[in-house]
């Protein structure tokens, strides 16, 4: 076996187990911070007064609600408005 | 006449007839266009690598990206010395590309982007990100038997990895003479994910397995454990993950290190929310677009149009087939044992290709089973293939770099 | 006493009484700040200029831009040994102005605000953007005649081209020493627009020529393409003129190419909206900010304080005038020809100076005739005096540089 | 006549019939583009889902509704209230 | 086996038993999460610093920072030969950090988001500014005398100044070795001073002073001049006061100078809010990103885990303590002539660290007299303590750097 | 004494020295630009068409109007709606 190939072969076996025992621990220990989060810290969050400032991205203004501000600029727009960004409060 | 003569000289005529093959990167500027604003291929990345061929096809412009040798001698150049010789594109592209910076930036902003909500629900499922990444390996050997240098061959294997930023960080690291291919295969393919990935399907998943309803399995066999306080444990976890991965693969640090800062910012929320500004939206666009002219301005006809070229758009096709192969059959074989069953389109989505891949393998299911809503579950392997592949790159620059 | 020395020695007073030229200085920076500030003089450089003049004209702070020589080796040195032994401002300079790089990023950002919607919709007075260069070469000759080398002569003339960034790219490979004065000139000029068009005007066109209608003229000779798919057309657009533009003049494709490439996804819309923001914002203004503080520290009394100076403030608006009167005797001799008449004030907006000379033409047509509203047909001409006046640069570079 | 004289007017040369030639390009490229575009891309859009999604710049909502929108908001905000941005849907 | 053994080399575990503090090091990494995301310590400086040390301390992953020697030379490579051998953190630090450039980006923004209007109508409270800066020198002395070489003692006593970038400046330039804890003890400090200063204040202050009310004192004798057209004051004031500290102080204009170009382009308004936004929000955040990683990315376990550390953290105490003390001595010194009496609590925000210096006083004045609102007093020295801290770095580096 | 320490003492001194003469020349001449625009500019904005386009931040509507508009986003988005920012015109 030439040397190319067989640092090729090597690559591919320490490479696989390397993913494989990485995305492993992701999963272990991902379950252990949640396990250990559902017990000592299981409703608070870390800053309370952040909770009223989320971040700008994934708003989960629920949808009915949403679409009633939606349908309000539309009345006023014509159709024309569009609403870029609504953040929590 | 002398005015005439000197107005020829000026343009870029002569250079035009010398190299021929210029008139055929034109028409492949014009094709990625086309692909970028007509067939939306993943515009961000396309429309300024195709703009980058472009502009720098025609020499005069000095807007060509130069290789490196030992005559001109550009990586020990200073920058202001390269923008004098060799213009402000190849300042860019060393300062930026060839240091490898640009890319944990941009892994920075896709972090800042990234919700691991969906992995952290079906933990269990990041499992099958691993198996996808196969592809990658199985081309590098292949690669290698084909004659490639095995950092050429790993820098093409890459491209099973489903990232555009690992691909091009790999590659500059690697083999940066092959950078322009590589990156447009990487990102032609992610864009072709919705004709790949169905196409592996057929070949490999029966009709049985594509009904397996994630939703009634999780009824049936009730074990996940409840997140109460998804706040804490998505602040958390990037931390560890950091301190797990810095520990045992430190070469693939620059880049999950920087994802998983970017998707920390984003996490703790308004208290750096200046930071997750920067990451996902200044610094991020900017990288992008000098990215994208960069890496297209590296494709002049001398260094694209080569039987190399096609090696490796072969090999990335064949590179991602596998690695969505590799995720589906990691999936059978776990479903062999196991009674709660897993359906096979989780495995495929391991590629990464965020979220796409994810978006096509719910659409499958729900094909065979409209009741089969597995977008969720899929997102969990498909964020995971980031981190695999990340990983793996970390692999091959640490044994071949 | 001792103490007292010392603190003498920190403060910049020493220094003060060896070049009294300093004051003047401080009172230039002063004037510019007024200009800027109150008289609202293209307030988004001309403050940062005269900001970075009072910065640089204590030697103390360490902020002036010192000139590459063949002792200090500047432009050989590392960014880091620049900063260590020069401070920041010779580091933002050589990296960011030195090499040419902040230009054509202005350029693509320019690209990225301006719609060549205008021009299209009037595409035959696009042709009048030609004429109006004929400033840049006049004062060219005059110059080269007075004495200037011909790359200064060629620096000098571009302020002709009425376009600030071209100006400064200009200047920065042909008289680097110039670039703090033509800067200026360039800026004030164009925000001197209003008084200087109507002036030339006055000396040029006859009330007869001025009343001439042009939406009448439309009227009585119809015979414009309609466009049918505008989105289509300017998508299209920029990708011609970049691949036309980079065959025949490659030297302009830092410029035109950049524009070209913020135009094309600016018009693609949503998909590239990221690319849009980037360049029309991000990298936009930093570079705006980098350029006038620069720009401003190379202006010491050493190297401003002359009689270059004064040529350049002189000769500048020479080839404004001529560029605007050059515009205007294009229509006139077109006129004389051609059944359907042009105002010849669009041939003055020819200069460019985007938008404010179309502006300060559709006042001088309502002053003569209330219902001429030529603001759209000026924008063609004007929007087409950009590109001319980057091709007049790339024609300078490429002989002269 | 001196060499620096000579070489300036060259460029004078050069650089009149170059800025001529490119924008007689521009005038000839844009009509044979917007001929071609009328022809065979007449009425469709590019991307037919993009049309909604027009760039933030240059919205065109016709001035009518536009003043009534600004006045809506006059209303509410007594004059003070200023509308920055509304994008076309 | 082999590949076990590869595997094995991979990892970081071999260094990780050869220099066992990096364990203590990624503790104070999670220590500092901890003070940052919990506890809400300065989260936009402590989060990235506490990443950048996480990073950086697996040696593999060639994301530490490596200070420059006579071996490595580090300090004379060009940057594309930096990123080459000693990865892209060392790049983004030797560019941005060592040639001094984000502090004074930072400080344009910290203008660019400071409004002198308190300080303006108090003007003469800004006197109270000087006397705060008395713990620096005092520390100065006292560190040099346990054996510190001026150098170092000079950068140590600038925490007093109780200003992040002041502080990183001037470490940067005086003693870069000491560069992270440093800036950790400023910014650890500004987030303690609801601590700090309620404890210097108990000590100092006399239940009596902190009864004197500001707005009563300002009924009894009033004496100020009503300011009648502000925006013109605060547009000519950062003018007029970058000129007296370009002549007087140069080597605090890198600071200064861009913090009242930053604060200029404010209070212009409209005509420069392109310049505005990019210093308050482009250039800022970024540049707090890359300063905040690279700085703790400065800190290994060779270069933190010491005694010199320990001196720092104390010093960087007294250095506080000391100033707070100083500002309210100043005001008991002034009160003991004056018949306008003036409370002692608006000499301890002179210290800086704005706004919550000024909060802090205000709680325990009101705590002392519920009528006694003393915020936008305390906001005039408070933010004239941040221009003393510019100015008392500057005399630094001019004698020490 | 020391040459570090004598160092050290000229620092001290020739520092609060300058730190005292900066602050008292920004008393001095913050008082006399005041006097000198109070005299000859006491009204005249610099840019009388600027004063509707002050820069975004410290937006002074005042706080009855702001919280008239607040309430009434409010009411349309149920509470969970946020006004970000509204620009004096
Ligand atoms: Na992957
Ligand atoms: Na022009
Ligand atoms: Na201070």
């Amino acid at each position: 076996m030439n040397e190319p190939l067989s640092t090729a072969l090597i690559v591919l076996a320490v490479g696989m187990i390397t993913v494989f025992v990485i995305l492993s621990l992701v999963v272990f220990s991902g379950n252990i911070i949640i396990r250990i989060v559902n017990k000592y810290f299981p409703e608070t969050s870390i800053n309370p007064s952040s909770v009223s400032k989320t971040p700008i991205i994934n708003t989960d203004l629920d949808s009915s609600k949403m679409a009633a501000i939606v349908a309000a600029v539309d009345v006023i727009t014509k159709g024309k408005g569009k609403i870029n960004k609504i953040e929590k409060s | 006449m002398d005015i005439l003569q000197k107005l020829y000289d000026m343009t870029a005529f002569g250079e035009l007839f010398q190299s021929p093959g210029t008139i055929l990167m034109l028409l492949i500027a014009f094709g990625l266009l086309y692909l970028g604003i007509k067939k939306r291929y993943e515009p961000l990345l396309l429309v300024p690598i195709a703009f980058g061929v472009l502009l720098a096809n025609f020499p005069g412009g000095n807007m060509a990206v130069t290789p490196s040798n030992s005559v001109n001698n550009i990586a020990h150049l200073t920058l202001i010395e390269i923008a004098k010789d060799h213009g402000i594109m190849n300042m860019l592209y060393y300062a930026l590309i060839k240091t490898g910076l640009l890319p944990p930036l941009i892994f920075m902003g896709v972090g800042a982007m990234t919700d691991f909500g969906p992995m952290l629900r079906n933990l269990r499922l990041a499992f099958f990100g691993a198996a996808a990444q196969i592809g990658i390996f199985t081309v590098l050997i292949s690669a290698v038997l084909l004659g490639f240098t095995p950092q050429e061959a790993g820098a093409l294997g890459i491209i099973g990895g489903a990232d555009g930023p690992t691909a091009i960080y790999t590659a500059i690291i690697l083999a940066p003479d092959l950078l322009g291919p590589i990156a447009i295969a990487a990102y032609s393919y992610m864009a072709l994910v919705p004709v790949i990935i169905p196409l592996v399907v057929n070949l490999t998943v029966s009709e049985r397995e594509l009904k397996i309803n994630m939703k009634k399995q999780d009824k049936l066999y009730p074990n996940k454990t409840k997140i109460k306080n998804l706040r804490v444990v998505k602040i958390v976890f990037p931390i560890v993950l950091a301190t797990m991965v810095a520990l045992l693969v430190p070469s693939s640090v620059p880049l999950l290190g920087m994802l998983l800062f970017g998707n920390l910012v984003k996490e703790i929320g308004a208290d750096t929310e200046r930071l997750f500004d920067a990451a996902s939206n200044n610094i991020m666009n900017a990288a992008t677009i000098f990215l994208g002219l960069t890496v297209g301005a590296t494709m002049t006809s001398e260094t694209f149009l080569n039987s190399t070229t096609l090696a490796i758009v072969g090999g990335g096709f064949l590179a991602f087939a596998i690695s969505i192969a590799g995720g589906i059959f990691a999936v059978k074989t776990y479903n062999l044992f196991a009674k709660k069953k897993i359906n096979p389109l989780i495995g495929a989505t391991g590629l990464s290709a965020v979220p796409m891949a994810s978006r096509v393998a719910n659409e499958i299911a729900l094909k065979h089973d409209s009741s089969n809503h597995l977008l969720q579950y899929a997102m969990s392997s498909n964020i995971s293939g980031v981190i695999g592949s990340a990983v793996a790159a970390g692999v091959l620059i640490s044994f071949l770099g």
